[in-house]
């Protein structure tokens, strides 16, 4: 019953693959991919869209800076 | 005889000790040897390479710009020492996660899909054995007693168990490299 | 032979002061020779010598840490890369000025500043000339293989005793990053301190045991006339190295008509010039200075006599090349090729630059 | 409701600050470093302080931080930031100077520097981030490492009998008269990445305001120079180096606020 | 009875240990520095320790301490004593080391060899003139030097705002945990030549008992930095030194025993 | 005529430093220089101008203070005497490196280690080679008279700002602690802080002004190609100077057959002997070089032809005499003469060492 | 009605005139010279020798360690 | 005209400031100056001296070995410089405290109680001027005049009232001047 829908996206060329999103988001939202970008790196991406509420918590957290989150009131 | 080879690819893939094992096969061989790596903070999650020669005079300089063998792990690398194989020379590389692939048509090109095999013996740590073995199928330049014996050099005592993995690993790649 | 092993020239300069009996090394890390501290501070020598390995928490402080124990008869060494060395200026003038035996090793990077981390040989002056202040000289040894990083640990203390005078090992990345196969010489016993008291306690700071007259480490003098002497009797020493421990190594160059002069990694390269040129039918011989500081003059002066020409190749803006000058003195043309900023020139350049300058020139 | 419909650009709640240049940063996956700088640079945006903002990289993983903080910066000798600091202060003191430095930097080769900028009150704000470690060359001990912890120059563990114990030099620069306002954070976490920021824009607004030495101390993970995992190196911090460097303000407003000893 | 009649050999109560050489001293009449090297040579002379002690002398006035002091020493570059002491007492760790420092020495150019040498605990004894100026060059501030104090670079007085407060290095090095003994006195009276003499003992024979690093700092005068006479400066350090730099043990048996904030 | 005064050399730069309208000065005592400091803390510049004056903690501290602030574009400058010149090595490098206008000076006193704090000329290496690592010069001045030690700051600062580049005044502690009349300069403006951003603001770290992009002082670069190309433009700068900004002084060299080659103090005593020479008909001129880098090559190369021989005269053991032969390149002979220790050498000894070493040898 | 009687003898030569002796006499022993020493320094002697106790607080107090102090017990 | 003039004596008499006076009344009159102290530490407590020289011409070296005149106030600066006073120089001390008095006949030797008439006129600290008198009696290098506006130029401008004092005390000194 989210009130609020939220979405990141992430810059997966820049992302480092560091898992330090995954372990941030309370909503259990990111994984990262099997597949590796350009630098050899798994990325992040949301595993579990629905449960992403737009706290940013992954964003603030992101060393890299690759998160942008976006949030919408429902 | 004189062999100048580059070896490249990212931090993690044991690019420096599949180096370091080919030079002291070397030493085994009584071969002059020289091993230069990149270093510093480049390293620092992007490449590593390094230049390995063995030759049966003393080596002038262990930097180079050009090699008889590239051997290739990432793009990245093949992108910057695809130019330097000397004409006829040899690139060898992994085709995992290579989006342009080499277009050279005066040097001989191989690939060995070390990477998948690594997953498949169960052991990502073998997967620069591998490779190793498929250079030294195509390129016999220091004999299997001698890399064995180079080994046991360049581990420590307390790894000398695993010898046998990696023996077997070098076995593997000498199998399944493929011309391309 | 002795023990072969496959190591970097950091490794192997660290495991011959090691095996050299060397009492204590202090340094701080930096590339590109930071292997030599982690290489110490891993083989553990406290148990396999006695000897001491500090990480300082400076190079200012590791200059200094040289200095009191090199005051007191110890064998003792420190090693940094240039922007290191550079700091350690005013100590390595202090050693120099009161006389201490001791080994400073510079594994050179481009600079100036930070500069890169690649290897260079742009300290050539600050080496050979005095970069800290006041007249003195260090007997500089520049090594061009791994063989030669764990060689001159030997030949660099039995210098500095000879003289009680710091020595420097001027080496590069090139030499201090590349693994070769080096031949160990055997583990040498450490002087017990009692040995050490026995050879040094006539002039070393170790207490003034069976109640001597008190020894004093100190550069400084009031009085100018002292000052003055004091400075004579450091120039006597430096002439004295002149005499009889100046190290080159000459390469085809019994027939040379050109001289390629060059040390350390660029000496390497050039070696593989003396390939190109002759298969040309260029007649070139390498001179290789191997002690930097006392500068192998007279072999110069010699060849300035029959050749046509000098080449110094360095990895600088060109600095050495002032010694060739100075050596050659007008007789025949010297000019200088260089790459800067840690790049490592190759064979085929230098014989381009040995071409055009030189031969066509 | 779809993804797409979710990212747009009326509901954008967080991207990186254009204060970030676009550069990729050079630190390893996972390092305290890149969020340390945001952190800087979001403050630099909020207080609309751009133009006067002077930054002092150091040497260290952070000496190529002019490549990502969109501010004029100089990079300093290593451990001499505070005195480069000090000499732009002193010839323009309406700027708004700080130096981000590591802790080899800044307690080991910098201490007197550090000290004595500190003493002085430089009107200057110190970002001190204390991954105990020389990350840079590899991992080598720094004053900071903690008891029996590994690096690559104790690789047995960190011996205090032969190397000290580490240097709490934020605690020492807290009693100096000239710091105003010294505290220690992290940013591994969310709400921890939320106090660093507030604690770094106060310590800007201080500047601002001319109250002397702000020192703030991030201690953060060195997975490289640790050798563990971004999210394992984060789980060892909190368990290992809070206990030692506990967080929480020393002296705010030029009053310690803490037992120092 | 007459004088000649009680100046006989038998009747000699004191005289000039033989451990001070026969030189006469460099320093200006009345000052501190002259009382201070006797007691350290009394000390080494008391303890038996004269085969094992080396010294060393700073740049500073005492820079000629080697010159009074009959012990083997070394003269270190400015501020680095406590490095030079370090490379000594490592690589002979059974000899008695101590260094004989002044404050600009000890606490403006060599802060970080102060404090690391200090926070590695090393086994030696760290004797601190606290004279409040920079003695040997003409009487310039030093970090010591009190508020408002004149100077040859502080004319009209050290102005806090902008040079800073001096700074209090033996309270800082007392919170070091490599320090055992930290203390600071005085030589101008009898009764403080005794409390000093007892502190440098028991700081030496800390060390011969391998306790780790022994702090003295001995608030001093300088008649010609201060530009007062020898007597007059006794007084003025009394009256304005001392309430500034307290008396007293800091530290004792490794355990703070004074408030030090 | 200007403001005529007696001051020390020490004062006399002091003074001139807040004429030029320096805008900060950033030192640390040293014998014999100490003066400097004191003189600008009496004088409170910051009220006659807004000049900053900080004692730093140390010349560490200094030189990189001076870092900071020049590469804000604000005129700022240094002073020590020789060991505290050594400490500030690593910092002139980065300072060449990033190539930032300042102006260092140093009263040398003998050396090495801690010396004497007589004057001297023996830190020629160290300022004219480099006593930092890396491949860099400074542009050196050297005054031989406290009018110089006035008139060079504006100089000084002319060259810093051309080049962007640290210049060095290398006197020494005759002519820091002499005193003579001196003719000052009116005050210059010293510029608000708008100039300098309109003037500097180019590549100075003054914050984003205006949202320019962003403005970065280092000397880094990990890319060996750029630091290459780095090297090379520093590389450029000097040529420059050898072309456009030599300076030097010739005294009686029309007609003469003999030269002296002395710079500063030395070169004031050669002078006398000029005198002692000609009185014996002996056609003697002096050479003095005003810059020491860039060198006054070419002139002497000049004198060269047609002169008999060059002494070099120096209060060191023969530093700048390598540059003398450099310069003549073997076309006559070049000796050398010099005093150690802070001892001063005098006309009568320099005129018999003529004799022996030139005109008689 | 002392029961001790003291007695000092100052290095001439090497006394400097500092007086830290005059003011550490418990007993107001000693005073300057008028005479200089080779010096230039006014030096310290015994005035009042008779009050002297042999305390030695001159001795420890003089920086030049110039006094060498008697004591006898009467 | 060049006279080049040695004055040494104990740190506190006033020796520097006795030769800033001198030089500045060289510069009165248009002369080419200098002056050159000993420095340094070794002036703690022990001697002082400064070197004047004034000359029509241009002056090279600062640092003199021998002299015109030297002006000796105590034993330790006879004992140093009595011997390099030129043949024909003048040498003037004064005799307080001197035990050793000069030998030399190849050179004019005065003196001057310059002490005793200090203590006199009850001012220890125009000791200096009264010896700046007695030489100016015997070698009138420099006019009277001048050196009134030498000092007033040497002087800070609050110490301008003593003007007079000094003034009478270098008469005193003209007046009392002895050959000896
Ligand atoms: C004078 C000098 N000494 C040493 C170095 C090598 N060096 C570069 S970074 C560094 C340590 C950096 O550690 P820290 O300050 O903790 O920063 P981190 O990389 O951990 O963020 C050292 C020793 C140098 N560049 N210059
Ligand atoms: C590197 C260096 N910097 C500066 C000096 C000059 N110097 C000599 S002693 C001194 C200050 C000494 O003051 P302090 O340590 O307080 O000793 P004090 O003379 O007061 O006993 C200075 C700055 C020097 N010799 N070396
Ligand atoms: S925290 Fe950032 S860099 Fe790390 S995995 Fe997540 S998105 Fe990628
Ligand atoms: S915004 Fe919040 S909920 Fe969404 S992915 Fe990030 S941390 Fe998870
Ligand atoms: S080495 Fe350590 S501090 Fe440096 S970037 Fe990597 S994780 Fe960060
Ligand atoms: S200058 Fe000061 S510290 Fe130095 S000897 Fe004189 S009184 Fe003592
Ligand atoms: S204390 Fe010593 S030096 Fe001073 S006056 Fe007395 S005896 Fe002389
Ligand atoms: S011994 Fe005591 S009583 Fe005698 S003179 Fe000295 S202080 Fe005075
Ligand atoms: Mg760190
Ligand atoms: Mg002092």
């Amino acid at each position: 019953m989210a009130k609020v829908r939220g979405a990141i996206v992430v810059d997966t060329e820049k992302c480092k693959g560091c898992e330090v999103c995954t372990v941030a988001c309370p909503t259990s939202v990111i994984a990262m991919t099997k597949e590796v970008n350009g630098k050899g790196y798994h990325y992040a991406y949301m595993e579990n869209p629905e449960a992403c509420t737009g706290c940013t918590n992954c964003s603030i957290v992101c060393p890299d800076g690759v998160i942008t989150v976006y949030r919408v009131k429902i | 005889m004189t062999e100048e080879i580059i070896i490249a690819g990212f931090g993690g893939q044991g690019v420096l000790s599949m180096g370091k094992i080919l030079a002291y096969s070397g030493i085994m061989q009584d071969q002059e040897v020289s091993w230069m790596p990149s270093y510093g903070p480049e390293m620092r999650g992007g490449t590593a390479n390094v230049t390995v020669i063995l030759s049966d005079e003393r080596i002038s300089s262990p930097i180079l710009t050009e090699f008889d063998t590239a051997i290739i792990l990432n793009q990245q690398s093949m992108d910057k020492f695809e130019k330097g194989v000397k004409k006829g020379g040899l690139l060898l590389y992994d085709p995992n996660g290579i989006i342009h692939h080499p277009t050279r048509t005066d040097i001989d090109i191989y690939t060995i899909n070390g990477a998948e095999l690594a997953a498949e013996m169960g052991n990502p740590k073998i997967f620069n054995m591998i490779v190793l073995g498929a250079f030294l199928k195509i390129k016999p330049i220091v004999k299997l007693d001698n890399v064995i014996k180079g080994l046991k050099k360049s581990l420590p005592e307390r790894y000398h168990n695993l010898i046998p993995l990696n023996q077997s690993a070098i076995e593997k790649g000498m199998q399944m490299v493929k011309a391309k | 032979m002795g023990e072969l092993k496959l190591m970097k020239g950091n490794e192997a300069v660290a495991e011959a002061m090691i095996r050299e009996g060397v009492d204590g090394y202090f340094g701080y890390p930096i590339t590109p020779q930071s292997e030599v501290i982690e290489y110490l501070t891993t083989e553990e020598p406290h148990k396999r010598t006695g000897m001491v390995v500090l990480q300082a928490e400076s190079e200012l402080a590791a200059i200094n840490m040289l200095y009191g124990a090199a005051g007191t008869g110890k064998k003792v060494a420190t090693s940094s890369s240039s922007p290191g060395i550079s700091l350690k200026q005013e100590g390595i003038s202090y050693i120099a000025g009161s006389e201490l035996p001791c080994v400073i090793i510079n594994v050179v990077r481009g600079g100036p500043g930070l500069g890169t981390i690649q290897p260079s040989q742009a300290d050539y002056f600050q080496a050979t000339k005095g970069g800290g202040h006041g007249d003195y000289h260090l007997y500089v040894l520049a090594p061009s293989s791994v063989q030669e990083m764990a060689d001159f640990v030997e030949d660099a203390f039995e210098m500095a005793f000879k003289y009680r005078t710091p020595v420097m090992i001027l080496s590069d990345g090139v030499i201090g990053q590349m693994m070769e196969k080096v031949e160990l010489k055997p583990q040498k016993k450490r002087l017990t301190d009692a040995e050490v008291i026995k050879k040094y306690g006539s002039w070393a700071t170790v207490g003034r045991v069976g109640g001597r007259e008190r020894n004093i480490i100190t550069s400084l003098d009031l009085d100018s006339h002292k000052m003055e002497a004091h400075n004579i009797h450091l120039q006597s020493k430096y002439e004295q190295m002149k005499k009889e421990d100046v190290r080159y190594e000459e390469l085809q160059t019994e027939d040379a008509e050109y001289i390629i002069v060059a040390y350390g990694s660029s000496a390497r390269i050039s070696q593989k010039v003396i390939q190109l040129a002759r298969k040309d039918g260029i007649k070139l011989g390498v001179l290789r200075p191997i002690t930097l500081f006392p500068f192998p003059e007279k072999p110069i002066q010699e060849l300035a006599k029959r050749v046509k020409g000098f080449l110094a190749v360095e990895m600088s803006a060109g600095q050495m090349v002032e010694d060739v000058k100075l050596a050659v003195n007008g007789k025949v043309k010297v000019e200088h090729y260089g790459r800067n900023g840690g790049i490592v020139p190759t064979p085929g350049e230098v014989y381009e630059a040995l071409k055009q300058k030189i031969i066509g020139g | 409701m779809e993804i797409k419909d979710i990212i747009k650009p009326e509901n954008l709640v967080y991207q990186k600050t254009k204060m970030m240049t676009d550069n990729t940063l050079s630190y390893c996956p996972g390092c305290g470093h890149g969020t340390t700088h945001r952190l800087v640079m979001e403050v630099v945006e909020e207080l609309g302080i751009v133009e006067d903002t002077i930054g002092i990289a150091p040497v260290g993983c952070s000496v190529l931080a002019y490549e990502f903080m969109n501010v004029d910066m100089t990079q300093a000798a290593h451990g001499r930031a505070p005195a480069v600091a000090t000499g732009i202060i002193r010839t323009w003191p309406d700027k708004i100077v700080f130096t981000y430095q590591g802790d080899g930097d800044l307690a080991a080769i910098g201490t007197s520097e550090t000290i004595h900028a500190c003493n002085r009150g430089e009107n200057i704000v110190i970002i001190f981030v204390n991954n105990g470690i020389y990350g840079m060359t590899g991992g080598q001990m720094a004053p900071t490492t903690l008891p029996g912890m590994k690096s690559s120059t104790t690789p047995y563990g960190r011996d205090v009998a032969l190397m000290g114990n580490p240097l709490k030099i934020t605690e020492l620069v807290a009693q100096l008269p000239g710091t105003y306002f010294v505290t220690r954070h992290a940013v591994h976490s969310p709400a921890h990445v939320r106090k660093t920021k507030k604690a770094i824009k106060k310590a800007f607004q201080n500047v601002i305001d001319k109250k002397g030495t702000q020192f703030i101390e991030v201690v953060s993970n060195c997975n490289s120079g640790w050798k563990m995992t971004p999210v394992k190196s984060n789980e060892w911090m909190v368990e290992n180096m809070f206990p030692f460097y506990p967080l929480g303000d020393m002296k705010v407003d030029g009053k310690i606020v803490k037992d120092l000893h």
